[in-house]
């Protein structure tokens, strides 16, 4: 495969074309919106915690943007349902990137982990932690409210 | 191809001058279809900045030895080239910057702090880059003026009619424009507006850095007070712009950066500024950066103002009668007899990033994104748009491929 | 200061990297004296300003294109070598600027402008090149604030006993200070005027032009809070300095240029800035010379700012010793136990520039003038000096030229 | 004659040790004191007229700086003497620099005008006209007082 079949490979295009997990939520556990400056992409997540408070039940997301961060948001829905938001709170950015296993410029990296970003803030937000170092920042750059 | 018009510059040969155009990008030719954020240089430009370091190198105005002499005539020198470039009636109305950007910070620090003031009106357009419209709305807001838009048409030309309302909500003391879009590559009557900031008593400032690369600009015949561009922009170096300013605006007005070079006379209690342009160029000078913005005018001289601009007016028509063929395109921007080599664009259902990312794969480098306009986003109802942009050495098969890349990114997210 | 085992700089040798050294004038081998005012560049750098410019030019941060990936690289990648080379925390705290003065003034506007006021004081030293005192009595004089020097003993040297007294004169709010001078080569204690800046509840701003370049500089040892530094002056182009400042302070400041990439979001109401660095970095940034000011610290690295602090204490006080020999003359500054490689003289009867004028015509370049320290002028009590300052590629042989040329200037005026 | 020999030949080295019409003046007709902000040279001028208030009789000049700056005004003095004022206001900068006949670069121009400059603003001060065009902006340049 040359790089850009890489890229637009069929599984992206597939989240594109027919997100997993779009659409809001009524009284959401934890909910944050952000953006990516360089080209406006938003996106706002919503999360549902099970009876246990610490269970991810249902995660769903609302948007718009290229195909690499709404696809990236999409597969990370579905990684995320079922495991404990600490978990997911410090997933490391890494686990993302392999599902999404495409070759990414430092830009477009920006786009694959605008959804993550969020996600992480609406977590740690709920909970009252703070960002890990590694994510410092995180919620400035995307300016996440 | 088809480009109509008998062609005044030959842009295949101009290639050849631009090191850079002869690599190939993911094993396609490099199509460089973003001159609008940045041109490329020519080798010209290269050889005379690597000429002036082995050769000519030292500090300006201060040392009484012979390469110090040697590096102020090479920057004076350029001074000068500035000046008759843009027409200005003398060099010493011509200051080095970094950038247009800083060019227009200085006009909106030095003559705005001190000036501006409550009941006051700063007038930009809707179609400005960020560079000249957030210096002049936080200075308006340091200041208390009073800060107000020109709107656009839905053809995205500046409306007019709107000045006459504009004027009745207080005393217009600036009006800054661009003379091109470089969002949409409208050309923007900036005599009519300076005539107007004119009989409102204000000055005005345009902002050149599309213009000056692609066409004539001429001071004198747009009236205006202060105009800004940037080297980088017309096959010149990275970190040099200049600002042209009528001297008796410069003469009066406060410096900006202060240090060394800037000064007449230091002392603990005072210190008095030194000359136009001295007084506005603290520290050392992009003198090297200078001297290969000479020579990128030079460069641009030769080949001929008029004939650029009737290249980029053929380039443009052909682009957008082309790009026209692509089923889901949306254009912005005017007519092409009003635009200069810029197109705007989005595909429907695919996003700009991708676009952009699709075409790379094919060698052609276009830009997506907001182009540093968002108040024009926002009139748009757009978050970004696609954007190809034309020069001297852009020729029509590159439009061929960005169109075939278009076709492409379609059949992909079909 | 540990100065490792390193071994010696081979001058001889690196002169070899320097193309410009290799000239003639009037008839004599160049022997450039004047590295203090600005470095000459190695092929090292030139090669690398002319590559990028030939392969990997783009705008920076915008394109989602090979090119503009290329670029950004570069840029930010200068960025990071910059951070290493001061031991600056983190590559963001980096600002690139367009020189020292401007590094300055962008604290002085940016911070100082907003945050001084009536009762709170600005202390800048008599030794202060005007880069860090103009922009300081400047913004001391908008904003209310008193302005203080801390004064020279006979020596040349900062004499801090005065520190006490200016503190009971109100509240003391910045200390700017030059870490090596460039007239005399007094190297300052920097690190006891953080600490006394601190206790006051001011920060401490540190001019490092001259120390950057010559010995090894570490912002996390000096206890500042500013650092600002030119390229130009450590062998990279023109047109590119940096700002390193602690990334709190930098985050609650205000911007200082404003426009394209320093902004968040723009809106016609409200705008909102980006984040540190690029808040401070408006319009297009110095690109190609960022990426040659990597290439300059890559090769100052190399040689080894140990070796280059030796290789300059050795020169000065061997120039110290044998231009004492020349009937006549004064010498300005410390002992070369605590001072950079330059040398500050008169010689009696013959006026520095008619000096400088004579030693030309042997071929040696040096600097007359007030070297833009004229408050250290009136305390020395003269209008200008002879200035003669070394760098990595200067040899024992071109201090015995000067001193030659020294005696035929008395022999002319004699 | 090499360049250098030019520059520093005997004619100047006289004037500059031993400068005519080195001295002040009591009550002078016309009177300006400047200075070359690159070095600091600095030159004050003394002019006394003749009964006719045109001829000028007298010219003295007080100062310290460079050979160049310092033999070129003592030259200047000699050049002047008798001649109108008038004429002198309005005396082309070639005819001191032939005068001083050696080769100038930009920056020894400065020093070598110091003097012309700083007589021609007494000169026009004292009869009130304007600096003519190719000299505008020097009072300013040479801070003259
Ligand atoms: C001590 C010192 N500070 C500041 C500067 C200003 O540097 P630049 O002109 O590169 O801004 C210089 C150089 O002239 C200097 O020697
Ligand atoms: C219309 C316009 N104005 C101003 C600028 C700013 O130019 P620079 O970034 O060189 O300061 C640009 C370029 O981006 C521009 O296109």
């Amino acid at each position: 495969m040359n790089e850009f079949d890489q890229m637009y490979r069929e599984v992206i295009l597939d989240h594109y074309r027919n997100p997993r997990g779009h659409g809001a939520m009524d009284d959401p556990d934890a909910e944050a919106e952000g953006m990516n400056p360089l080209c406006g992409d938003e996106v706002t997540i919503f999360v549902s915690l099970a009876e246990d408070g610490e269970t991810i039940d249902d995660v769903k997301f609302s948007g718009r943007g290229c195909a690499i961060s709404q696809a990236a948001t999409s597969m990370l829905t579905e990684m995320v349902k079922g495991r404990s938001a600490i978990d997911v709170a410090t997933l490391p950015k890494e686990e993302l990137l392999e599902e999404i296993g495409i070759p990414l410029t430092p830009i477009r990296l920006k786009c694959a982990l605008l959804g993550l970003g969020v996600l992480k803030v609406a977590l740690h937000r709920a909970k009252g932690t703070p960002l890990p170092e590694e994510w410092a920042g995180l919620d400035d750059e995307f300016q996440v409210r | 191809m088809a480009v109509h018009a008998q062609p005044k510059l030959d842009a295949r040969k101009l290639r050849g001058d631009f090191p850079i155009l002869e690599q190939q990008i993911h094993g396609k030719p490099l199509a460089y279809l973003d001159s609008a954020v940045s041109a490329q240089k020519p080798r010209q430009v290269l050889d005379a900045l690597r000429d002036f370091y082995e050769t000519s190198y030292g500090n300006v105005h201060r040392g009484v030895y012979t390469l110090s002499e040697r590096a102020t005539e090479g920057y004076e020198g350029a001074r000068q080239k500035i000046a008759t470039f843009v027409n200005a009636p003398s060099p010493r109305e011509i200051v080095f910057t970094r950038n247009a950007t800083e060019s227009i910070n200085l006009v909106a620090y030095a003559w705005g702090l001190p000036t501006l003031g409550a009941g006051d009106l700063v007038v930009v357009t809707e179609l400005e880059h960020h560079s000249n419209f957030v210096p002049w709305q936080y200075i308006a807001k340091r200041t208390g003026a009073g800060f107000r838009t020109i709107r656009l048409t839905d053809a995205g030309e500046l409306d007019l009619d709107c000045l006459e309302e504009i004027a009745t909500e207080g005393q217009v003391k600036v009006v800054a424009a661009n003379y091109v879009s470089n969002a949409l590559g409208t050309v923007n009557p900036v005599e009519r507006l300076s005539a107007w900031a004119h009989e409102q008593g204000a000055i005005m400032v345009v902002d050149a850095a599309q213009a000056a690369p692609h066409r004539r600009v001429d001071v004198q015949a747009l009236g205006c007070d202060f105009l800004a561009f940037s080297a980088h922009k017309m096959c010149g170096p990275t970190s040099v712009g200049a600002l042209w300013g009528r001297h008796e605006l410069l003469a009066k007005m406060e410096p900006f950066n202060l240090g060394g070079h800037m000064i007449r006379s230091v002392g603990l209690e005072d210190t008095t500024w030194g000359d136009v342009p001295a007084k506005f160029e603290a520290g050392t000078q992009p003198i090297a950066e200078a001297v290969g913005f000479g020579a990128a005018v030079d460069y641009l001289e030769e080949v001929g103002l008029e004939a650029i601009e009737q290249h980029e007016h053929e380039l443009v028509a052909y682009a957008l009668e082309r790009m026209a063929e692509v089923p889901g395109i949306t254009q912005y921007g005017p007519l092409p007899e009003n635009r200069a080599g810029i197109v705007s664009f989005n595909l429907d259902g695919v996003h700009p990033h991708d676009v952009s990312q699709i075409l790379d794969y094919e060698g052609v480098a276009i830009r997506a994104g907001h182009h540093c306009c968002q108040p024009l986003m926002k009139r748009l109802g757009v978050a970004a748009t696609n954007r190809a942009s034309f020069y001297l050495y852009t020729i029509p098969e590159e439009i061929d491929r960005l169109v075939d890349g278009l076709h492409k990114a379609r059949k992909v997210f079909g």
